[in-house]
């Protein structure tokens, strides 16, 4: 178990990686955000470009460790989160 | 004992089939599916870059595979997925399904391409001959086909 | 232009990939089927002795892919049948389909396997372990397959 | 057009062969054979092994002229009528 102050990986993908301008970053969550939906509200508040970047929340899917995860999925210290838009492999 | 790859370097399919299949008997039928970059008339595609989240990428082809053999008797399979540009004609995605019978290799070689154009953590940015480059968009033909399953 | 083939020597499953889609970039999706013989274990199937009607056999092969040509957008397709005595694990089939997209070209391989197995003059003996050798009877199932088309 | 006494060329295939005892027979049909249900009747009386073959017609199958047919497919001189039984390829 991460400890109370590990940061979280957040990673950026496709054109959220684009808008963003960052593939990766480490950030320490305030109190009170402790699910994917409250991530992304307060990722949004973090540059203009993340604001772009989480401009239609329908088009943006999430990862939380490497598993898909929706917005009511818990987040916490020492998680790696990532979002990406809809997958178009194959 | 499936063979799951993800590689920037093209695959062999004769070999694929050779590994998949050597010194067997109990196979009596393999499905198998290649997908291509394809560069159509209308909208000329020169090239397209595929990324992927490698953390995640084999991890997640892993667990597809994995509702396969939950849903067929398979007696192997191999699904290697190329990243990194790929240019019009190249090969992107390989699937192979090795079944005592037709119709379950067959049809876990749909399930497999479906789900991994769906479930699987890879995105593709096209390069156009006009110089653009656009990321695609998911279609919802696909969403529809892999919830057939 | 679909390539149709009746011989008693193996096919290479590469180079019939390569012989489909050289110098090609407008191709999406390759569906592909293999059948083998199987040599199951209750029943131990030492080979098989594939007979055919060489009047009748490609003529008719040619009608399957036509219809396959009718009912969907094909780019090239492939059928090669292997006649004569083939033991445990050989290749006895190959079919290939290519699309723009996949589902045309998997449902094009499904039809054209099942359509091979109901609609072509070919007729299997296995001969067993225990020196007996038996003419393969029809599977109701494989006219099932058929229809559903 | 073939000639009205030109010969019939009947071919065997698989258990059919082999019970019947050959791949390749010519008959000339008698007045009144001119269907494949007609022509069935009449070479099933040529020899017991005929007779075998065609014992169970439910699993006998047939192609005139390289083409499927039925019992009542139309049989003449010069055809190519082919007996075999249902097909196991693939």
């Amino acid at each position: 178990m991460a400890d109370a102050d590990a940061p979280l990986t957040i990673l950026y993908f496709a054109w959220l990686r684009e808008r963003t301008g960052t593939s990766e970053e480490s950030v320490t969550l305030p109190a009170g955000v402790g699910t994917v939906a409250a991530l992304i509200a307060w990722l949004a508040d973090r540059s203009p470009g993340h604001a772009s970047a989480f401009a239609n929340r329908r088009t943006v899917r999430c990862a939380v460790n490497q598993e898909f995860a929706d917005p009511a999925t818990p987040v916490g210290p020492g998680d790696e989160v990532a979002f990406f838009p809809p997958v178009t492999g194959g | 004992m499936a063979r799951i790859r993800v590689q920037p370097e093209d695959f062999d399919i004769g070999a694929e089939f050779a590994a998949l299949t050597a010194g067997r008997s109990d196979i009596g039928g393999i499905g198998c599916f290649v997908g291509t970059v394809r560069s159509n008339a209308d909208d000329r595609v020169a090239a397209m870059t595929l990324e992927h989240y490698p953390a995640m990428t084999e991890r997640a082809i892993a667990g597809i595979v994995a509702e396969a053999e939950r849903r067929w008797e398979l007696l192997g399979c191999t699904v290697i997925h190329r990243v990194g540009r790929l240019t019009a004609g190249e090969n992107i995605v390989l699937v192979l399904a090795a079944s005592a019978h037709r119709q379950p290799a067959l049809d876990a070689t749909a399930f497999l391409i479906d789900w991994l154009k769906t479930r699987a953590p890879f995105w593709k940015k096209e390069e156009h001959a006009d110089g653009g480059a656009t990321w695609v968009a998911a279609r919802e033909a696909d969403d529809a086909a892999a919830a057939r399953w």
